[in-house]
């Protein structure tokens, strides 16, 4: 069984000049201990994603349809008190580094107690929590203020691991780190799914971040899921054109030649193109791609490509 | 960095009382004669017994802030009176102290006052925050337009208008006073139910205006509180919605307010002056009124530095407490 | 001991800067300590300063705009001090020395259309004598970063896309024909697929148009692929400096080799999680070597004496005891190692 | 703009209480004569009735008349020290907020503390020392002597953050100076929030004129409202049952202070969006 398993999912939010779909159609499933990788650029829909699978999309976002089932059970038809308790006892997200995700006027460790005391477990042994994520005794007296950006990621993650839940989504967990700090706070993500054996969905937008972490990988465009498959597949071959632009576009520290950017510019998502949504972007692109939408098929083992000509 | 911290707050409100007792020194002289000195005249002019004791006032008067003194040996005997509590007696209750007098008012006000600040401070925010909350109880829609409109109207207004119905129109509570005439002042039953009945419409009429502006910063504080990452973190973690309200909404917007309410102390007060005035309650602005009626410049510089002073020292302690609500601030720069 | 012929365009002279008073207990912070550069000598290049949050590097594109004064040294416009700048000097500085900030929103007025952004130089610096003079400029301008003026002007910023605002800032300095445009994190807030392009513009202006370019990123991969030379900062001071090359594939700082094992590549080998854990001794961090804390080769001397650059090679110095046998480099003659 | 009126309802509930005031104060001037104003003009504590439709009072004056004449009179207070002190506001918050240093130190430093101080207290000080018959110009003056405090420490505020913007520092490298930066680049951008601390402080210094006229240091001739509200308080008319004594004048200032309440409610929406969303 899948530890996670999205199906169909739609969100949309209501805009003044029309509905705005920041999600649409999307499927994929994270297999048991697996880490997968959604990867998108601003406005790709990944991070309402993650707010979606937690079932936290606010007004004037929604959710039209689709199913969240996590092991057996549907989220998407969960009570509100019952999606509540599979907060962080069954999916736990780990926040955006972006330093401001913990209380500044709480002490960290009542910050770990409440979460535990919500779920009617009774708060102990939190300084071995933050021992497993590598962070000093002590640290649970300390005030967010007192902590540098990566100790209050790691702070995060412990959060995020106290009730060892079945998957962990992470949200673009070192966006607002310097790179070397980001691998150490990476390398405590690695560490802690696998004492868990839990599944990670890591959101982001680093494709070189994606290459050296997750199993397999799955592409967003325009809110739709435009490619999945394993890691190795999209380094040495990646199939939808829009896939291999971006990793194109990356700079290498191996080879220097000219970097090739994407022209043109992303769609504005109350305002797509018809038919496939890159086709604007794209050198491929033929008639049949402005007409027809094309839809995520197996190309061969495990690799989904949603481009007419994959 | 604490105790820094409080000794910097400490020399702010040193700093205030030596401007408030400044200001009242040279003020009246700026207009170039000493309107004190010519009202002590004035008042020694009209001659009778308890002007004779005023006649010594003048002396006494000329001889610590003659003309014939410098400014600066007028304005230091005016610091050592001052620093000792010693603000001369009343002009107009000669033989009583300013001293006297304002002890005798204080009480009254503080306790008015003490007692509406709390309760507004309190309601409005509550209020404030339950309406930023999405589930907002459908109630508050009908009840929170009315208090913002109070909350436009100066206090002593809406006094008006409940003495006239409550106690002119519909005789429920009393019009005037802080205790019957006749009632023996003492600590029994009788005389507290008639102080509380007495002070009932001073005090509705702050806090009704007075509720509605707390909620109105409460809410935009909640807003903004709201949208935070942490907060949206606190749901993450599968929080119940008390917890997220209570200690990572309410916990964090109360901080402005809290700031907020030193500034609000002094326009509390300055309104509750005249709330005093409307209802002859015998607090610090009905002695202020009188003063200012008399024309009694020892009473009244009395008690603008005595409310500046206590002000200040409320000021204080907030500033002190403050650490203990956000324990962000003694580690800031300032 | 170096001998300059001609004098920089734009110098900082040992530059330093503190924040914080230090007094009443206020905590003092070195944003950059003693920092000398010289920009715009010799043909035209890009040089990258390449750091953390922290290490100074905004702070010193900061000090070369004029946007903040130092608190010790002097900013130096063709030898003279920026501070003491007048007229006529004034203005040259003004126009000479450009600058791309980080965030392609913010640096736009939201009262105004985007015109007003390149319209203002046109009109303080007198580049045109009439209207429709103006209006070929900036189309001129928007031309060369290759955007097309029809979807550009007359619109709010809020109408354009990031990759479209930032470039619109690239024509903005352009219009001035400066000699040296500093550019402070240009592509950190634009998508990865737009940066190629941005970063792209920018080195064909160094090539086609000459001009010389401070490249101030965190980036170390797109700092190799753009510039000419590499000056990493660490914690207010240069540790590495020297050609693009040599920073970046035979690293000699202890911080430089960190940073560029750090970066996580899109590659088939995996190994970026499988190295050896990073050092952590914060109770050396006041040692005077302000990398020991974080060195796996730190050695007494290290504690007790800041180690100074040392050139490695005519074309690469690094500020490390270990490399304490080659010849010592004078902080002020950074600019002896660079192309 | 009436359609942005449209989709806000406060700033429109607030000028329209304002027009009714312009609109009674207008039709008033044609109907009465001034010298109704004054003391003995018509007999004493009359009810309203057709020849004085609010009464009249103790002293003999036309209600109505005095109400036609007063209004203005508190609204000119208002208005002359409620500018005042914003500009003055501005002047010192943009002075101290662009350029900090020590010049910033001082005036937050004298802002911060005169806002802890009560400022009728200080008001009553210098009237009182300055008594001797105040005209209402010079009673603008008084209020506006602390008008200024409360917008330098706001405005100062919002310049702190404006300066910071990237547009700030764009226009410095585009060859704007000081003074320019401030009137093209920030200003623009702070109208609606300057428009909003005027409206703030035009009611906060009728509030403070009102409450020194009715402690009796305001001009003891001219008949504002708050001048007639003392005179209320002094014959105790609420007591004595001489109910149209004030209801004209309490009635007049609900509409001033509920208009101008209602207006900055609807400007904060336009300078804040974030509480973009009716109260």
């Amino acid at each position: 069984m899948n530890a996670l398993r999205i199906e169909g999912l739609r969100v949309s939010f209501d805009h003044p000049l029309g509905v705005v779909r920041a999600v649409d159609d999307v499927s994929f499933a994270l297999r048991p201990n697996e880490r997968f990788g959604l990867v998108g650029e601003s406005g790709s829909g990944k991070s309402t994603m993650a707010l979606a699978i937690m079932r936290m999309i606010r007004p004037p976002g929604h959710i039209d349809g689709g199913d969240i089932l996590l092991g057996d059970t549907n989220l998407s038809t969960l009570s509100g008190d019952a999606i509540r308790r599979t907060r962080l006892a069954g999916i736990a997200m780990v926040p955006q580094g972006s330093m401001n995700a913990l209380n500044p006027v709480m002490r960290v460790g009542a910050q770990v107690a409440d979460a535990m005391r919500d779920h009617g477990v009774q708060p102990r042994d939190i300084d071995q929590l933050m021992a497993r994520v590598g962070l000093p005794a002590g640290t649970v007296e300390k005030y967010p203020h007192e902590l540098s950006g990566g100790m209050k990621q790691r702070v995060c993650i412990a959060i995020a691991i106290c009730l060892r839940p079945t998957v962990i989504i992470a949200d673009e967990p070192t966006s607002a780190l310097d790179v070397v700090v980001q691998r150490q706070v990476m390398r405590t993500l690695a560490v802690v799914q696998q004492d868990l054996n839990a599944a990670i969905l890591l959101i982001g937008h680093d494709m070189g971040l994606m290459a050296q972490f997750v199993d397999r990988l799955g592409v967003m465009y325009a809110g739709r899921l435009v490619e999945i498959a394993p890691i190795a597949e999209i380094v040495r071959k990646p199939r939808h054109p829009y896939t291999e632009m971006l990793i194109a576009s990356l700079p290498s520290m191996d080879h220097k030649d000219a970097l090739r950017g994407i022209p043109g510019l992303a769609p504005l998502l109350r305002d797509l193109p018809s038919g496939c949504a890159f086709h604007p972007r794209c050198p491929k692109a033929r008639d049949r791609c402005r007409a027809e939408r094309p839809l995520p098929r197996e190309i061969e083992g495990g690799v989904l490509a949603a481009c007419h000509f994959a | 960095m604490r105790a820094l911290y409080i000794a910097r707050r400490f020399a702010v409100f040193l700093l205030i009382v030596w401007l408030a007792a400044s200001l009242n020194f040279f003020l009246p002289r700026l207009s170039g004669q000493d309107p004190v000195r010519t009202k002590l005249l004035a008042e020694a002019q009209l001659g009778g017994y308890v002007h004779a004791g005023i006649e010594d006032m003048v002396k006494e008067y000329n001889q610590k802030f003659g003309l014939d003194r410098p400014l600066w040996r007028q304005y230091l005997s005016y610091l050592g009176d001052t620093a000792q509590l010693d603000f001369n007696y009343s002009i107009s209750n000669y033989p009583r102290t300013v001293r006297d007098l304002i002890a005798e008012a204080l009480p009254w006000t503080v306790g008015l006052l003490g007692m509406t600040t709390l309760l507004s401070f309190g309601i409005g925010s509550f209020l404030g925050a339950l309406l930023a909350w999405p589930g907002a109880p459908r109630w508050m829609r009908y009840v929170m337009p009315p208090l913002w409109a109070l909350h436009a109207i100066p206090f002593f207004l809406l006094g008006l208008i409940l003495m006239y119905l409550f106690a002119f129109q519909l005789r429920l509570l009393p019009i005037f006073g802080g205790y019957s005439p006749g009632a023996s002042p003492g600590f029994n039953i009788r005389f507290v139910l008639d102080v509380m009945a007495h002070a009932t419409l001073p005090a509705l009429s702050i806090i009704l205006v007075a509720t509605g502006g707390w909620a109105l910063g409460m809410r935009g504080m909640m807003v903004t509180t709201m949208g935070e990452d942490y907060v949206t973190f606190a749901e993450a973690k599968g929080l119940r919605a008390s917890t997220i309200f209570l200690r990572y909404c309410v916990r964090n917007a109360i901080l402005p307010q809290t700031t907020a309410l030193a500034l609000a102390l002094g326009q509390i007060l300055s309104g509750a002056v005249l709330v005093e005035v409307i209802f002859g309650y015998p607090g610090i602005g009905a002695l202020l009124f009188q003063a200012i009626r008399e024309n009694d410049h020892f009473l009244i510089q009395g008690i603008v530095f005595t409310v500046i002073v206590a002000l200040g020292f409320t000021t204080f302690i907030l500033d002190v407490l403050y650490p203990w609500l956000d324990p962000r601030i003694s580690y800031q720069r300032t | 001991m170096s001998f300059r012929v001609t004098t920089p365009l734009l110098q900082a002279d040992r530059a330093g800067r503190i924040y914080g008073s230090g007094m009443l207990g206020s905590a003092r912070t070195v944003a950059l300590d003693d920092f000398s550069l010289s920009v715009g000598t010799g043909s035209p290049s890009i040089t990258a300063i390449v750091g953390e949050s922290g290490s100074g590097k905004t702070t010193l594109a900061r000090l070369l705009l004029g946007l903040t004064t130092p608190t010790s040294g002097t900013i130096r416009y063709r030898g003279e001090d920026i501070a003491r700048l007048s007229g006529d000097s004034r203005r040259a500085y003004r126009t000479d020395i450009q600058a791309i900030f980080q965030d392609p929103y913010g640096v736009f007025n939201p009262f105004y259309r985007v015109d007003h952004v390149l319209t203002t130089p046109v009109r303080k610096f007198r580049l045109a004598s009439s209207r429709s003079e103006a209006r070929a400029l900036i189309e001129q301008a928007l031309r060369t970063v290759g955007l097309r003026p029809e979807e550009i002007l007359g619109r709010y910023p809020h109408q354009l896309s990031g990759g479209q605002r930032q470039r619109t800032m690239v024509a903005r300095a352009l219009l001035l024909k400066p000699k040296i445009i500093i550019a402070d994190e240009p592509v950190s807030m634009v998508d990865a697929s737009l940066r190629a392009t941005i970063l792209g513009s920018l080195r064909r202006l160094t090539d086609e148009l000459g001009i010389s370019i401070l490249y101030i990123t965190h980036d170390l991969a797109t700092a190799w692929q753009v510039s000419d030379n590499i000056i990493v900062m660490y914690r207010a001071s240069a540790v590495e400096a020297g050609q693009a090359e040599a920073v970046v594939k035979t690293p000699a700082h202890p911080y430089t080799k960190l940073l560029v094992g750090s970066i996580p590549q899109v590659s088939l080998t995996r190994d970026w999680l499988a190295t050896e854990p990073d050092v952590q001794r914060p109770e050396e961090r006041d040692a005077a070597c302000r990398f020991a804390d974080r060195c796996p080769f730190t050695m007494a001397v290290c504690h007790t004496q800041r180690p100074p650059l040392s050139r490695i090679s005519p074309c690469h110095a690094a500020a490390c005891h270990l490399h304490g046998q080659h010849a010592d480099l004078a902080a002020e003659d950074l600019n002896d190692v660079l192309a | 703009m009436l359609r942005y009126l449209k989709r806000n309802p406060s700033l429109t509930v607030g000028i329209g209480f304002l027009g009714v005031l312009v609109v009674f104060i207008a039709v008033g001037m044609i109907l009465i004569d001034p010298e109704d104003a004054r003391p003995l003009s018509a007999p004493a504590l009359h009810p309203p009735s057709w020849a004085y439709p609010f009464g009249t009072d103790r002293q003999g004056r036309d209600l109505f008349a005095a109400m036609v004449v007063g209004t203005p009179l508190t609204l000119r207070i208002g208005f002359i020290a409620g500018i005042l002190g914003v500009v003055i506001g501005t002047i010192l918050a943009f002075v101290a907020g662009f350029y900090r240093g020590i010049v910033d130190t001082a005036i937050r430093g004298v802002a911060d503390i005169g806002l802890t101080v009560p400022g009728l207290l200080i008001l009553i000080i210098i009237a009182v020392s300055v008594r001797g018959g105040l005209t209402v110009n010079q009673m603008a003056l008084v209020v506006a002597s602390l008008a200024w405090l409360n917008p330098t420490r706001t405005i100062r505020s919002q310049v702190l953050t404006l300066r910071e913007r990237g547009y700030v520092e764009v226009a410095r490298l585009s060859g704007m100076n000081g003074p320019e930066i401030i009137f093209f680049e920030m200003i623009p951008n702070l109208l609606p929030y300057l428009g909003a601390t005027l409206v703030n402080a035009v009611s906060a210094a009728i509030l403070a004129s009102i409450g020194l006229e009715v402690l009796g240091l305001g001009p003891l001739e001219a008949p504002t409202l708050g001048m007639t509200l003392y005179w209320v308080n002094f014959n105790a008319a609420i007591i004595n049952g001489w109910w149209w004594w004030w209801m004209a004048p309490i009635v007049i200032i609900l509409l001033v202070f509920l208009g101008l309440f209602f207006m900055t409610v609807g400007l904060d929406e336009i300078a804040n969006p974030r509480l973009r969303r009716s109260i």
